[in-house]
């Protein structure tokens, strides 16, 4: 380890951490764009061409806000709230694997800014620390709404990790790996001939249940219990104000493009482009640096493609009540991760290859 | 260098563990115990072990200080100010585990750190879980039926009041 | 070793954006405190009595039964690991994965029988 | 001296020691049955540190699996516990554990 290699490191993370903090913008504005879409009105339209720039309107407005501390709070842990949500929302993107490796400087670099052989735990460990900020925040705030707000998040977000945990076992079985890396190398290629050689082909239930508990997970509708403007004010952070309730948002927002990549990795062949093997691309184009350009744009789109459907199921389905949320992570989604294990493992048994 | 980086994080495991026992107050103790968590599962990558340092991360601070900040937020500790004990057990408690530490360090010392056996292949993670699966399976097994019970005996424990009172 | 030093940079870079986004929030914004900014905001009306009021037992057990669901799926982890693996040579391991998710099913199947997770 | 101080031996010892001794004093001194939890925690951590640092000297596997029974051992004493300190604050509305000396005449 020398200080190139350093160097190189650093410059990942800042470059990929940059590139996913990017999303929140983009997120809140095609977010409006798509409200106002589907409520028939004409959503940000003031400032810039077509209201491009409202999210830099935010983010100006955020800063130059006021941030009083309410009185009779805990003031050490209202201020460390917000970014104990974000802190660990920054780490879990550690582990992704956003395309192979290029070639620069005459080494050899992958875009992924630690390669872990764990992986997949670092995922669900640092993910599961998210529940702090909002336990803290709530409790500091010395509110009763925020209090009620902070529990019922909490007990959601505990509630779903395990169906969460119990999909990703599934895939774990299939790649015999945690290695988030090796799992996407392993879908290379594609499945009897006619299909991309991809996770939810093996483990389709699997991929059905991560992504209803990512939603829980990420505190979206029809899951948002915690924020229920009708019922609770605001939830958790309605005593926050200024950029440490943005901070929140951010959180939110970058835990959502975490669980739409983990969704990509796991299930969707990561940066493979479908029926297409990473050989043949490379043959075509003739460089590595271009097939590793093709697969960061590959797995991008991936990723937006499930962040628009996260956009879309929060604008068109309503909210569920809490003890059905709570019924249906205990009664369905657990059983039912539990069967998905068992199911695989016998059918993997079954169709064995000759040893 | 590991072995500063070592050090480092085993003084800040060591300074949060007395943020433990110090805090008056006792949300700040589980944010201590969290960041001691922390210092331990960083403890454990240096050494190698990256499956035991996520599972601590995953279960101790994901689940068992959530238990822990679960519960202070459920009963109401805005006035039960805690009365530090008595001078004279502090000072016992305080000589006795100082002693006992002492003694441990030195029995440590004597046999672990002087035996210069030093395996040539790492532990394997893949050999391990094998291990739980076959040799080991019944201890585990005897664990889930333990759990099992643990279950049972969790819910005699927190039901709702209105149930309580039926047996 | 060589792969935890990214994870340690990127530790340090998140650290300094959220001090950094604090800073800046403290030196940008007006602070022009008022009670009625300071107080607690619950739908307008004056707090009635503390915030932390002491809740149904409901939400501890559900943590805790979380706690013990999550070191049992846990063990999922290492198993499935080497389950690939060990295919060829027979079924031990889908057996004693079996009979731990049968003990697991009759706990969970119990606490769903005894409807404690009711909140209503 | 300077060589204890640069191994991660004597460190991992020295740790796991004094984490068990803060655990232990906790233990002894605090009246707050919450803490009174968590110092249990850091003695059994004491002793996953220093299963971890002989599993990894020595390349066996028993240490590691030890520190999975013994995490699991940790979950459970945890939930029993607290089970417990729920139902004594019903009764007395204080989780001082000198008040709970009903026992001892």
């Amino acid at each position: 380890m020398n200080a190139l290699d350093v160097a190189i490191s650093a410059l990942k993370a800042i470059v990929i951490l940059v590139a996913v903090i990017q999303v929140v913008p983009v997120m809140i504005y095609v977010e409006r764009k798509v409200a106002a879409l589907i409520q028939d009105r004409p959503g940000p339209n003031r400032v810039g061409p077509l209201g491009l720039l409202q999210p830099v309107a935010d983010a100006v407005k955020f800063l130059f806000k006021e941030d009083p501390i309410p009185l009779n709070t805990n003031r050490l842990l209202y201020t460390l709230a917000p970014f104990l949500s974000l802190l660990p929302a920054c780490l879990v993107i550690a582990a992704l694997p956003i395309a192979d490796k290029a070639v620069l400087f005459g080494k050899e670099i992958t875009i992924q800014i630690a390669d872990l052989d764990v992986s997949l735990i670092y995922v669900l460990a640092i993910g599961s620390l998210g529940v702090y900020g909002i336990l803290f925040g709530g409790w500091a705030s010395n509110n009763k709404f925020s209090l009620i707000g902070a529990l019922r998040s909490a007990s959601q977000m505990v509630s779903y990790e395990l169906p969460l945990g119990l999909a990703t076992v599934g895939a774990v079985m299939v790649y015999g790996t945690y290695s988030l890396r090796e799992m996407v190398v392993l879908q290379d290629g594609t499945l009897g001939g006619f299909l991309p050689n991809w996770g939810i082909f093996y483990q389709p239930l699997g991929f059905l249940i991560f992504l209803i508990s990512s939603f829980a997970e990420t505190n979206r509708l029809p899951f948002d219990l915690p924020e229920t403007e009708a019922e609770l004010v605001a939830g958790f952070h309605t005593e926050y104000g200024s950029m440490k309730f943005a901070t929140f948002f951010m959180a939110e927002y970058m835990n959502l493009s975490t669980m739409a990549g983990m969704m990509t990795v796991l299930f969707f062949g990561g940066w493979h482009l479908p029926w297409i093997t990473d050989q043949q691309v490379l043959d075509w184009v003739g460089s590595q640096n271009l097939l590793c350009l093709i697969q960061v744009v590959t797995y991008i789109s991936k990723v937006a493609v499930f962040l628009f459907l996260y956009v879309l199921i929060r604008w068109t389905l309503p909210r569920f009540r809490f003890d059905q949320l709570l019924h249906l992570a205990w009664t369905n989604l657990i059983p039912l991760g539990l069967i998905n294990v068992a199911v695989s493992a016998v059918l993997m048994y079954l169709m064995r290859g000759p040893a | 260098m590991k072995e500063m980086i070592f050090a480092l994080f085993s003084i800040i495991t060591l300074l949060t563990g007395a943020g433990v026992v110090i805090s008056r107050n006792v949300i700040y103790s589980a944010f201590n115990l969290v960041l001691c968590f922390f210092g331990l599962a960083s403890l454990y990558l240096l050494w190698g072990a990256t499956f035991i340092s996520m599972v601590q991360i995953l279960i101790y601070a994901g689940a068992i200080v959530v238990l822990f900040v679960f519960v202070v937020m459920l009963l109401n500790f805005e006035h039960s100010s805690e009365r530090s004990q008595n001078f004279w057990i502090i000072l016992g408690s305080g000589i006795g585990s100082w002693v006992l530490s002492l003694f441990l360090l030195r029995v440590l010392s004597n046999t672990l750190g002087a035996s210069p056996y030093q395996s040539a292949a790492p532990t394997n993670l893949r050999t391990v879980s094998k291990l739980l699966f076959t040799q080991y399976l019944w201890p585990f097994e005897v664990l889930t039926i333990f759990m099992l019970a643990l279950i049972i005996g969790i819910y005699l424990l927190g039901r709702p009041e209105s149930e309580g009172t039926q047996s | 070793m060589a792969e935890l030093v990214p994870i340690a940079i990127l530790l340090g870079i998140s650290l300094l954006l959220c001090s950094g986004i604090l800073l800046v929030t403290q030196i940008l914004g007006p602070k022009n405190p008022v009670p009625a900014k300071l107080g607690t905001y619950e739908c307008g009306v004056k707090p009635e009595g503390g915030a932390h009021i002491p809740f149904k037992s409901s939400f501890y057990l559900i943590a805790v039964l979380f706690l013990l669901f999550d070191v049992e799926a846990a063990f999922f982890l290492p198993w499935a690991l080497v389950y690939k693996e060990s295919l060829s040579e027979g079924p031990a391991l889908l057996w004693a994965m079996l009979i731990y998710m049968g003990l697991m099913a009759v706990g969970l199947i119990y606490i769903l029988r005894k409807k404690i997770l009711r909140l209503t | 001296m300077m060589e204890k101080l640069t191994s991660m031996v004597y460190w991992t010892h020295f740790v796991s020691v004094a984490l068990f001794g803060l655990g232990l004093l906790g233990f002894l001194i605090r009246r707050n049955a919450l803490v009174v939890l968590m110092c249990l925690e850091l003695m059994l951590n004491a002793v996953n540190l220093i299963l971890v640092e002989i599993a990894m000297k020595t390349g066996t596997s028993e240490g590691i699996i030890l520190v999975v029974f013994v995490i699991t051992v940790a979950a459970a004493e945890v939930a029993v516990g607290l089970g417990i300190i729920l139902n004594l604050y019903r009764i007395k509305k204080t989780v001082d554990l000198t008040s709970f000396r009903i026992l001892s005449g």
